[in-house]
């Protein structure tokens, strides 16, 4: 019940916001804040009460949605998805807050919305049916469409139909999936259908079969990721989304990809896994590949983006190959590390946009070289840059590095010539980052922003738990780690 | 007080010293007296590390951990590891590191960004530290990389000039490369140890020992990975190019970071990474050492701008050390590193001193004093590209305006030079060129030589350029009379870390830059191939191994054989090891007269021309003077390669991938209006933006359902009626 | 050959084949008096299955009633009797396609149902009395009533819609 | 005539004819005699069981379809008044030309 009430109490918040006059735009914001502030209530207890110890679901949920189908509302968390269910109450006020001045039109639709994806987001971590998992799946799709499509910049209407179209069609496939998995297996529960998968004989085992459902899954999850070719949507939807919802795009939504990886592909379907990530035969690299490529092909777009939005969406591509590397190499290290680095990046990620979007709002434009020197003028702002920065391209000591640097040296295990190949995605990542450090802040103050005012001080309270949460993951990264690491156990377990 | 305590005290106080700065500032307010928080920080983490030096027994390693990462199948802890090196390494990293904190209170004062300067200063101190007392690879790295940060921040200190913020992108990028060739090192020991911790039962270095012969090559390919970090970081050929850009930033960060520390982290790396150093890996770092040492050199001689004339000796001594290192001499390696800290930061502050006053007396004559910083932005005179404070063809004649600082630069110069006896550097240097000749002795191959040759000849052209630089500055006549007249001493804050420098380069004043007691203190590591310590009596395995290392069999017996001598009279018994310091002690005496006699021949007596020379050696010159084309190389093909890659695969995202899905969506929405064209062709859309297209097919395809024909409802509604009959009858 | 048969089949081809007619037929007006045709038939069917009541009512209702509105309706919306009706090619084909099947399924369902027939099919002597009694005395009472109030219904209704508009007129 | 199959045959004929009428019909009155054969085939549906399916004495077949005439009746003047109103609104009596639900 604990956790219903996290998944629905943004609804209610959604609720309460529509019921609201129309006039009070302030009064909304507060709702909304106070009804994202519950949810990150309830992490913190969910963060005290979470047993570190056991691998298996806890929080459990499970009664009768829908009979005629056997479809259950059952709920519950693992290591793996409390790490992001605590992402994700952390980012819902930070996003509030981020949004509380720069949206202006449509102020209680945007809010509301904005609840209903939250209820989305936490609902998809928690469900444990995987027709409930679908369904929170698209719910988390409807918002973002109109976010982008309503709030976003020139180019919305585009970006929106083509983000929704992609995850439409992503969506689709792993529709197929699920249903091919419910009539193999009989039922929709995970749990159930992980153990039957397991079991020697059950036709869920069958090898053919999760080939085939492994790539249903793979394509919608790898569109979520993204995964290189299916990335082209992302960079246009942060261009135009607005601040906070790119902040949502990139720490949560990236990461429901990735996390449906790890919960369907990697557990449900070990042996369509094992084919695309054993290292042998024709496709035993497949899945190291685009985690390689991801990372260089995302890192040298990057380097050459002139718009500052741009620059940070295509370094989430590169950022997410590491998760995709540390992923395919299915040991210890690896897996631990693509998780952390799931977490670390969804900080990180949100931490830049958030800087984007306050340049963005003093200037109005985001284009790179447009800037100049702002270091003298912004000294704190250019301070946290600099540390957002610097997690990001991985620098140990801040938390971008424990992730990365996990992924890759467990991916080195399995695969060696690839892993030393994705360390040039390293230089590039230093390089486009300190590039774009010193045209933006570096050099003679542009005399165009001789009077920027400096951040403000709900920026830096937007700003600042993402940076403390940054720097201490980076020195003790035990403190998220010990979330997950039996789960990882538990999962790793069968591969022997 | 046990060594835990000593050491949380000695890596928190910087830190702290940090945190006050970055909290406060992040709350909008100045940090006031920031140089006294950092300063005293250091005193007392300098304090800490005299004490752990006193007291600590280095025989008797201490190690401690703890987990870092809870994980199973493979180990991530931290800890660290405290014995002779590191007890040496904290010295000399707190000693310089105060001094440059005392020094830098008169140097950067009046600088707008005053507190900040210290707070990083405070920040590298502990990553330095940090770095030093790792017990593990993992956070070696993790100091290794974060000292790199703060030397980032710190060349782009006046970031404001475009060339510091060119710099200090370049410092940390090139230094990167190096790192990751450091990761890849580490990823190949972590996938065949399953840890990175160095030390203990489970540690790297007691699993190397366990290793077969067929794992040599596999180790050598490790061991140049490792290195590949100190080449970055330690700017060796052939990353060394972002070394003399670093000097960009303040002087005083010159003196700390980009010459008595940081760069000198690549030297205690390769030393910590020595039982891991297989022949053939040593001799690649032994190679690279001594290129690195000739080159930097020989591009130092043609300078004119006083800080990149150290910049590069620094080049050159770092060099000799991994020369050291990779001759299989860990403790004239490490001596040299303790040596050159002293001697260069020595050089470096005083340089900045002359720089200090030469500022100083710009400012005073051009009545131009309210921007600190600006520095180099009004040129009175012919610059060269170079600021003019640092223009040694501005200089001369100080030594009447700036005694102390004449004097003290002049012992380091002649503790650089090697001048025998009285001068700490001569110790280091004649260890390094006695261990270099000995092992191209004991190689019984006639190219070694070169190693030993390239040594003695670097040592002659050290010996040249800085007293080229000597002459310069402190001799002859002002060549610039108006700056020369506003010249004045430094406060004494800026000249007393100086002497204590200058008292630091004297052996005799002291007994921790002595070599004997070096030698005593600084125990070799054994190195199981190359020392053959396990498996010396089992000389098959022995032979195998070294014929896979590509050496002589006898070698290897021979190298065996000695190192049963060290163990039983110590080194200096050994006949060749005699031998060769009877070579060198009077090559020495040589090295010093050939460099310093050629050196005043050109500058002080002024017999022969230097332009003259230069002229009749045109292309050698310009070779030099280009620093052999480096730079024009990595911009011209690495960065411009990378660049112009960058930029097609964001055309071929743009164009191609993203082309393909439009493409792919306006096909499909084609096929579905033809598909349903032929119900109902009145659909056109004449909507110029496809984008819009897509909205308007999306919504059209809906609405086309919607026709208001009751009829079509029906005709539908009965049309899925019958199929589903149909359907649901085949089941 | 027996009469009873022969007329049953005459009235069954009359049936269908005047409901033919008024399908296809073009003009409306023809469409209505062959519906008349049909009607009449299905009346004669009902005398065959014995519900002489039944048929009565066809007729009077039916013929006497729906079928005059029906030409009313013909004659008050389009003035001219012989008003053509146009058919569209698509339409004709999804519509016949889709009766096609239909037919074709309700003649499979009625081949394949096994109809409960009763083994001894008694003669009854006219309905009328029975109809009255199960309409007012048994459970039927109840809708009888309803169906007066739905015909009440549909009567205002009807001349609530077809009235003109009040303000039109003022 | 002394079998059930027969008058099914003749009902399902009705009422396919009736349902044609109603899908391709473009006159209103036309469709309505389409809905008045689908009507009468199911009366003869009822008829035909009360017949042969029910008891004898059981007639509750008829009194169903005599229901169904009923309604038919009603339907029919509600249907025509509806039509005369929308003829005098738009002078038109084909469905398709009275699209107002179109979207």
């Amino acid at each position: 019940m604990f956790l219903s009430l996290m998944i629905f109490i943004p609804l209610l918040g959604m609720v309460v916001v529509l019921l609201l006059p129309r006039d009070q735009e302030e009064l909304a914001r507060r709702v909304t804040l106070g009804f994202t502030l519950i949810p990150l209530l309830l992490a913190v207890v969910l963060f005290m009460q979470y047993d570190r110890s056991a691998s298996d679901l806890q929080f459990d949920f499970d009664t009768v949605w829908i009979k005629a189908f056997d479809i259950h509302y059952h709920i519950g968390i693992n290591g793996i998805s409390v790490t992001l269910l605590l992402l994700t109450a952390l980012l819902g006020p930070i996003c509030v807050l981020a949004s509380w001045r720069n949206i202006e039109k449509g102020v209680k639709a945007y809010l509301a919305l904005f609840l209903l994806l939250e209820t989305g987001m936490i609902g998809f971590f928690c469900a444990q049916d995987l027709f409930l998992f679908y369904v929170f799946f698209e719910v988390t799709l409807l918002p973002m469409y109109f976010l982008i499509g309503i709030w976003g910049g020139p180019r919305r209407e585009y970006a929106a139909i083509k983000f929704f179209l992609y995850t439409l069609f992503g969506g689709v496939l792993m529709l197929i999936a699920i249903i091919a998995v419910y009539i193999k297996g009989g039922t929709f529960d995970i749990p159930t259908l992980i153990d039957l998968a397991s079991r020697e004989g059950h036709p869920l085992a069958d090898r053919t079969f999760q080939i085939w459902a492994f790539l249903g899954f793979f394509i919608g999850f790898a569109v979520k990721v993204p995964i290189f070719p299916f990335h082209t949507w992302l960079p246009d939807a942060h261009v135009e989304a607005p601040t906070a919802i790119s902040v949502i795009l990139a720490g949560i939504l990236l990461k429901m990809g990735t996390y449906g990886l790890v919960l369907i592909n990697f557990a449900m379907l070990p042996k369509g896994m094992e084919l695309f990530c054993n290292g042998e035969g024709r496709w035993g690299n497949a899945f190291a590949v685009l985690g390689f490529v991801n990372i260089v092909y995302g890192s040298l777009c990057a380097l050459a983006q002139k718009d500052f939005k741009k620059l940070v969406a295509y370094s989430s591509i590169a950022h997410m190959g590491f998760v995709i590397l540390g992923l395919a190499a299915r040991n210890e290290s690896g897996m631990n590390g693509a998780i952390l680095q799931m977490f670390n990046h969804g900080v990180i990620s949100a931490m830049l946009f958030l800087l984007v979007g306050v340049v963005y709002d003093r200037a109005h434009h985001r284009e790179i070289g447009g800037f100049g020197g702002l270091g003298s003028r912004m000294p704190i702002y250019t301070g946290i840059t600099t540390v957002a920065f610097m997690a990001s391209l991985g620098l140990p000591g801040l938390s971008g590095f424990v992730g990365e640097a996990l992924s890759l040296l467990g991916a080195y295990d399995k695969f060696p010539k690839l892993t030393i190949l994705s360390t040039i995605g390293i230089v590039i990542g230093a390089a486009y980052f300190l590039w774009t450090l010193q045209r933006v802040f570096l050099g003679q103050l542009n005399p165009k922003y001789a009077d920027m005012p400096e951040i403000n001080r709900r920026e830096i309270v937007t700003l600042v738990p993402l940076g403390i949460l940054t720097i201490v993951l980076g020195i003790w990264p035990s403190f998220a780690m010990d979330m997950f690491n039996e789960a990882v156990k538990g999962l790793i377990a069968p591969l022997g | 007080m046990s060594v835990v305590v000593l050491f949380s005290i000695i890596l928190l106080c910087p830190l702290a010293a940090f945190s006050v700065f970055s909290l406060l500032s992040l709350a909008g307010r100045n940090s006031p007296r920031q140089d006294l928080i950092s300063t005293a920080a250091m005193l007392i983490a300098f304090v800490c590390s005299l004490l752990l030096f006193v007291t600590a027994n280095p025989e008797n390693p201490d190690h401690q951990t703890l987990t870092w990462l809870p994980l199973e199948s493979v180990d991530f802890s931290m800890g660290f590891y405290f014995d002779s090196v590191t007890a040496v390494m904290l010295l000399v990293v707190t000693i310089v590191s105060s001094l440059v904190h005392i020094f830098s209170i008169g140097y950067m004062h009046g600088d707008p960004r005053y507190p900040r300067f210290f707070a990083f200063l405070s920040l590298f101190s502990f990553s330095m530290l940090f770095l030093v007392v790792s017990d593990n690879l993992l956070g070696i790295y993790i100091g290794w990389e974060l000292v790199g940060l703060c030397s980032y921040l710190l060349i782009g200190f006046w970031f404001e000039k475009k060339s510091a913020a060119d710099a200090c992108k370049k410092a940390f990028l090139t230094t990167r490369v190096g790192d990751v060739g450091m990761f890849i090192g580490m990823m190949m020991l972590f996938a065949k140890f399953q840890t990175l911790a160095l030390y203990g039962e489970d540690g790297i270095f007691a699993a190397v020992s366990d290793l077969g012969a067929g794992d040599l090559t596999w180790l050598s390919i490790a061991g140049v990975l490792i290195f590949c970090g100190a080449v970055g970081k330690s700017a060796q050929v052939p990353l060394h190019t972002w070394l003399p850009d670093a000097m960009e930033g303040p002087t005083p960060v010159s003196a700390l970071i980009h010459a008595a520390t940081m760069v000198a982290a690549g030297v205690y790396l390769a030393a910590r990474m020595f039982p891991l150093l297989t022949p053939d890996s040593s001799l690649v770092i032994a190679y690279i050492g001594g290129i690195t040492a000739l080159i930097a050199a020989t591009i130092a001689i043609v300078r004119f701008d006083i800080k990149r004339v150290l910049a590069y000796s620094t080049i050159s001594q770092l060099g000799y050390m991994m020369l050291a290192i990779g001759a299989g001499s860990y403790v004239a390696g490490l001596f040299h590193l303790t040596t050159h800290a002293f001697f260069k930061a020595l050089l470096f502050l005083g340089s900045g001193s002359v720089i200090h006053a030469f500022h100083a007396s710009h400012q005073a004559h051009s009545h131009h004093d309210e921007n600190g910083h600006s520095r180099g932005s009004e040129a009175p005179f012919a610059s060269f590209g170079i600021d003019p404070a640092q223009d040694m063809r501005h200089m001369g004649g100080l030594r009447r305006k700036m005694p102390l600082t004449f004097v003290t630069m002049l012992i380091a110069t002649l503790s650089i030079s090697g001048v025998p006896f009285l001068f700490s550097g001569f110790w280091s240097k004649d260890a390094i060129l006695v261990e270099v000749l000995y092992r191209a002795m004991s190689w019984h191959s006639v190219h070694h030589y070169i190693l030993f040759c390239t040594a003695a000849l670097a040592a002659v052209i050290t010996a040249f350029y800085m007293f080229r630089l000597i002459f310069m500055t402190f001799f002859g006549e002002p060549r610039n009379r108006e700056m020369y007249d506003h010249v004045h001493e430094s406060p004494k804050v800026m000249t007393v870390p100086l002497i204590i420098l200058a008292v630091l380069s004297f052996p005799i004043f002291n007994t921790i830059v002595n070599k004997g007691f070096f030698e005593n203190y600084v125990k070799t590591p054994e190195q199981p191939h190359v020392g053959s310590p396990k498996h010396a009596h089992d000389s098959q395995s022995q032979g195998v191994l070294y014929a896979q290392a590509g050496l002589s069999v006898a070698y290897a017996a021979e190298d065996a054989h000695q190192h049963h001598d060290d163990h039983a009279a110590g080194e200096h018994h050994n006949p060749i090891h005699d031998k060769a310091h009877n070579i060198v002690i009077p090559l020495s005496f040589v090295i010093v007269i050939l460099g310093i006699g050629l050196s005043a021949l050109f500058y002080y007596w002024k017999k022969i021309s230097a332009e003259a020379v230069a002229a009749k050696f045109r292309p050698i010159y310009n070779l030099f003077w280009n620093k052999y084309y480096f730079d024009e190389f990595y911009n011209g093909a690495i960065v411009a390669f990378t660049v112009a890659s960058s930029r097609l695969f964001g055309l071929f995202d743009l164009r191609v991938i993203d082309g393909i899905v439009n493409g792919i969506g306006f096909t499909v929405r084609e096929l579905f209006s033809r598909l349903i064209g032929w119900v109902d062709n009145t659909f056109v859309d004449g909507l110029v933006n496809w984008v819009a297209q897509i909205t308007l097919s999306v919504g059209g395809r809906i609405r086309r359902v919607q026709t208001g024909m009751i009829q079509n409802y029906l005709l539908i509604i009965l049309g899925g009626l019958v199929l589903l009959i149909l359907i649901f009858r085949s089941l | 050959m027996e009469l009873k048969p022969l007329v049953f089949y005459v009235f069954a081809l009359l049936t269908i084949g005047s409901a033919v007619i008024v399908v296809t037929v073009r003009n409306i007006v023809h469409a209505a008096f062959s519906l008349m045709v049909t009607l009449f038939s299905i009346a004669g069917l009902y005398v065959f299955l014995q519900a002489d009541f039944l048929a009565a009512t066809q007729v009077i209702v039916y013929v006497g009633g729906i079928l005059v509105l029906i030409l009313f309706g013909v004659m008050m919306t389009s003035g001219r009797l012989d008003m053509k009706l146009k058919m569209e090619r698509g339409q004709l084909f999804w519509g016949g396609l889709v009766t096609i099947l239909i037919f074709a399924l309700l003649l499979g369902v009625i081949r394949r149902t096994p109809w409960n027939v009763q083994e001894e099919l008694g003669t009854v002597e006219g309905t009328t009395a029975q109809i009255g009694k199960a309409i007012l005395q048994s459970e039927f009472l109840l809708p009888f009533e309803v169906a007066s109030v739905i015909l009440l219904i549909a009567l205002i209704g009807a001349v609530l819609i077809s009235r003109k508009e009040v303000r039109e007129d003022e | 005539m002394n079998d059930l199959t027969p008058y099914l045959v003749i009902s399902t004929t009705l009422f396919c004819l009736g349902i044609f009428a109603v899908l391709t019909r473009r006159n209103a009155i036309s469709i309505l005699m389409g809905i008045e054969l689908i009507l009468n085939a199911c009366n003869l549906n009822f008829a035909a069981f009360s017949r042969f399916v029910t008891p004898p004495d059981d007639i509750s077949g008829q009194i169903i379809s005599i229901f169904g005439i009923v309604l038919a009746a009603a339907e029919a003047a509600v249907f025509l008044a509806i039509i005369l109103a929308i003829y005098r609104e738009f002078s038109t009596i084909s469905p398709d030309e009275t699209d107002t639900l179109k979207g």
